[in-house]
């Protein structure tokens, strides 16, 4: 009943995150293009296909994976999102050094500590149309799920629902923060590449330990 | 879009392959390519000067990497701030066993790389304190003084900062000029035309024809007004207003002056906008010490000019008059 | 039309009036605004350095007054030759016992004022003698060299000539060194757009977008080609090809390489495109003995780029080595 | 019956010269741009303008006054108009030093002595698309008229013509030469600047100087 996934099958998990970055590039440069300066799918696919190459043919834990994701972003990217994705990705990995399994308690210590660290180095929050519109409702969808003993497999399909509104609630937002601030009220009308990527990187996380699970 | 590149991705790969041929005083860090040094770095015991940033600046921030200036620059992605790695490996190459200076521009991206460059550092046992420019008065009001972005001032920090490391000031003293040059400089700068980053296109903001920007940022960041282009004359008054507001220069010895262009405007009209300056400064009774004309910090292809004055006292005027040599910058005697 | 200017009609006055406070070092003629000098030229019996040519190329050409380059230059109006008036006058100012060298480019406007400032000057017994820059590839064929422009290739002409004055050449000899610097140079450039005299208020010739015009002159002289933009490789290499094939480079003993911006072409590009020319020298055995990569002779906002190759010898390579001090070049030990 | 004007009155006859060039300022620059930068009527009438202010109050002989708007065109404008106007006007002075009277003959020496002047310094021909389609066939047409015994007025006239009709000429011609020479058959269809501006220049001198005709 208790269902959990193994922590140490963390290449292949974050490997599924590198593919569909990179699989997105156009995407999310078109996405960042529209109010911003068009190279988000760039700058991300960079990172991540970088630390795709980095990953290949080893075993690593999930911490140790996330590890490596985080030193791809923070060497490979700079800008903003290297420290904003690298903050975020080795505040997950301190929540789960050293776990066998990964149950949906330790899931939730994982996004939060990883929450938790990015809010380290950014002030931003939810309405100010950027990725933490995406990541702040996900994160608190998954723990109020699992402190209402929600099964994980649900706690996870809550988060991935919060995640894809959050997504769209920057459609009706003024950017407050980064590139597209410049524009105020022709921010509107359009989403964030940032809340995109971030939504698209949770899915992708939450589709991978669900079909890892077992009881 | 028509421009002299090869691969729109690769534009800072292959303007560090030309810059590393044509200036053997430089190098690239052997692990990391995105940091170029003075090859010619004494192990003398004097203070590093690290400074990093974006690309498409030029000659900023690589072009003020020598003698009398800085030490080691981190190279970022167009527009798009250095990795945290960089800025630490610069760290560690410009550590001669007396401290690193940080000098930068307070940009998001550059804060959040640099501090967390800090945080290897300081694992390292390196001790590296920084100063960061916020020179730039068009960006935040008064009050909120600390959001304000580092533009063209950056320069001045760089050039005390440098020159105070190689006079053999120890981090205490260097940190401190360089953060006075910091606080008694402000800027402004007004676009005429936007530029276009190569991967992305088209330009990713519009300054419509026959109209400026006044206090645009490097990179495009908002101003405070778009208004009709005015003559040169009127532009310098109204630029120089705003930064004579926010402080008082009445109170220093002389000042500096830096024009820079943007990139796009022709060096002829730095010089007619620079007399403009010169008259107005004299008007109010401010003496210009020394003054920078030129494309000292520019925007890709943008068309503006940037106006910065540096308060001086004694001991920045010294300071100041330094030697230095490099691809941005060289003064003798 | 976007620019930072007063008065269209008056252009230059006000350039003068910046370049003037900002530059100390150079002074204007007493009665001749268009004419400014290296106010600290000493009496001392060398050779006077002259040169002269229309604005809108900053810094050429006042920008290369200084020690060890020009000592007076002739001021003309954008795109158009200074008056014999005031090449006469610049040869009266460099006059110091041991005749003038007058090094200036090949365009009917010189010509013809040259030519009467020179009657003028044999009138007051001056001597005055002149070599003539026809670097421009693309502007003749071989068999019409004398016909071909002078262009960036100038910048060789003065340092040469310049250093060679500086060392006590006497007026024969510092003839023949720049004369040798013309002989042994070829430069050939390419437009990517056009570029705009204020007084006229809008482009007088078009460069479509996404295409360049390969040999294009330095105020929009039509070129060889029109083609689609190419790579910076290839760009460089078409270049390099037309000049390599006008003059055998391999009888020299090395190479310098001038990589200009035509005025709107970011730095970044530059040194892009110079990594380029760089490894294709190279391929062909040429060896880079110097090489300079900047904005040194621009076309108001043009964007573009000018490529200039200058066979050396060990004459040749010593001056080009001195020590020299101006706007637009300076370079110490 | 052999008509001469005074050689003495030269400062009102450059004066009318003056007048005509910076009244055609905005024209003649509007001709250049057609096919040239625009500037032809601003390099024109600075120079004349100039003239024009040295002349003020003076009393000069044609000479005199010839030498005046020499010197402010070769100070005044550079380029190639300065040389080239300049060397027109001084080959025609030297033809009228010291001539009290100014009858057909003198006139046609001073216009060839002109011509000669401007061909030391300038290749250019007739069907170039330049000043000399003007100049060379009024030139030769007073000769010519003045070799048949023509009357002085007459002979003007048929000088007038002349300018005139070469003026017209360059409307179907091919720029060889200057900047327009850079459009190749784009240039035709139009007037060339510097014809016009020497046509000005020459009816004006025809008609001043047949205002002062006196037998
Ligand atoms: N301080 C911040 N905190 C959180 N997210 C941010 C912050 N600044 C920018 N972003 C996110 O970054 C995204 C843009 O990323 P990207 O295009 O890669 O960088 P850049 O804006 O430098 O080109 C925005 O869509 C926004 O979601
Ligand atoms: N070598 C020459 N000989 C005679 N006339 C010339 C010559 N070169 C140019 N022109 C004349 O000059 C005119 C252009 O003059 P202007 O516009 O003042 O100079 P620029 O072409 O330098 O702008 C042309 O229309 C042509 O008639
Ligand atoms: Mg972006
Ligand atoms: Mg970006
Ligand atoms: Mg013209
Ligand atoms: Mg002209």
């Amino acid at each position: 009943m208790n269902q959990s996934f193994s922590g140490t099958d963390g290449a292949s998990i974050i490997s599924d995150l590198v593919e569909v970055i990179v699989a997105n590039r156009e995407y999310l440069s078109e996405v960042d293009g529209a109010i911003g300066d068009g190279d988000h799918g760039i700058n991300m696919a960079k990172g991540f296909a970088r630390c795709g190459k980095n990953l290949e043919g080893r075993e690593l834990s999930l911490a140790e994976a996330l590890d490596e994701l985080t030193l791809s972003l923070m060497e490979g990217i700079g800008g903003s999102m290297g420290p904003l994705y690298g903050s975020l990705f080795i505040g997950m990995a301190d929540q789960v050094r050293g776990c066998q399994e990964i149950d949906a308690e330790i899931f939730a210590r994982m996004l939060r500590g990883g929450l938790t660290s990015l809010q380290d180095i950014s002030d931003a929050g939810v309405g100010d149309k950027c990725l933490m519109d995406a990541l702040i409702p996900a994160v608190e969808a998954f723990e109020q799920a699992h402190s209402r003993d929600t099964e994980f497999t649900e706690a996870l399909r809550e988060m991935k629902l919060a995640a894809a509104r959050g997504r769209d609630s920057t459609r009706d937002l003024v950017a407050r923060i980064g590139r597209a601030s410049r524009l105020g009220e022709r921010s509107l009308g359009v989403l964030d590449a940032g809340a995109v990527s971030c939504c698209l990187i949770l899915t992708r996380l939450a589709d991978s330990a669900e079909a890892r699970l077992h009881s | 879009m028509n421009r002299i590149i090869n691969d729109p991705d690769l534009l800072v790969e292959h303007m560090l392959q030309g810059v590393l041929v044509a200036h053997p005083e430089l190098t690239q860090a052997k692990d990391n390519q995105r940091v170029v040094y003075n090859a010619n770095l004494a192990q003398d015991g004097r203070v590093g000067i690290v400074t990093g940033g974006g690309s498409g600046h030029e000659p900023a921030f690589l072009g003020y990497v020598g003698p009398g200036l800085v030490d080691a620059v981190a190279v970022g992605e167009i527009f798009s701030s250095p990795t945290a790695k960089s800025f630490f490996d610069a760290f560690c190459i410009a550590e001669r066993g007396a401290g690193i200076a940080c000098l930068y521009g307070n940009y998001a991206g550059d804060n959040m790389n640099v501090k967390l460059a800090m945080k290897m550092a300081a694992s390292k046992g390196l001790v590296v304190r920084t100063v960061v420019a916020n020179d730039d008065v068009a960006s935040a009001p008064p009050e909120d003084i600390a959001k304000r972005r580092g533009v063209a001032g950056e320069i001045f920090m760089w050039k005390i900062g440098g020159a105070a490391a190689a006079q053999g000031y120890d981090l205490d003293g260097v940190i401190r000029v360089a953060q006075k040059a910091v606080d008694q400089c402000r800027s402004i700068g007004v676009g005429l035309s936007p530029c276009t980053i190569p991967a992305v296109g088209k330009p990713n903001f519009q300054i419509p024809n026959g109209q400026m920007e006044l206090g645009i940022g490097h990179h495009g960041e908002p101003g405070i007004e778009v208004v009709t282009t005015e003559s040169a004359a009127r532009m310098a008054e109204r630029m120089l207003d705003y930064i004579l507001a926010d402080r008082d220069f009445t109170v220093d010895d002389s000042v500096v002056v830096l024009v820079s262009g943007l990139g796009a405007t022709p060096v002829m009209e730095l010089y007619i906008y620079y007399a403009e300056v010169e008259r107005l400064l004299k008007e109010r009774g401010l003496r210009v010490h020394r003054c920078y004309v030129g494309n000292y910090f520019t925007s890709l292809e943008m068309m503006g000019v940037t106006l910065s004055v540096l308060g001086l006292d004694a001991e920045l005027a010294s300071l100041i008059d330094q030697p230095c040599r490099s691809i941005g910058m060289t003064q003798t005697e």
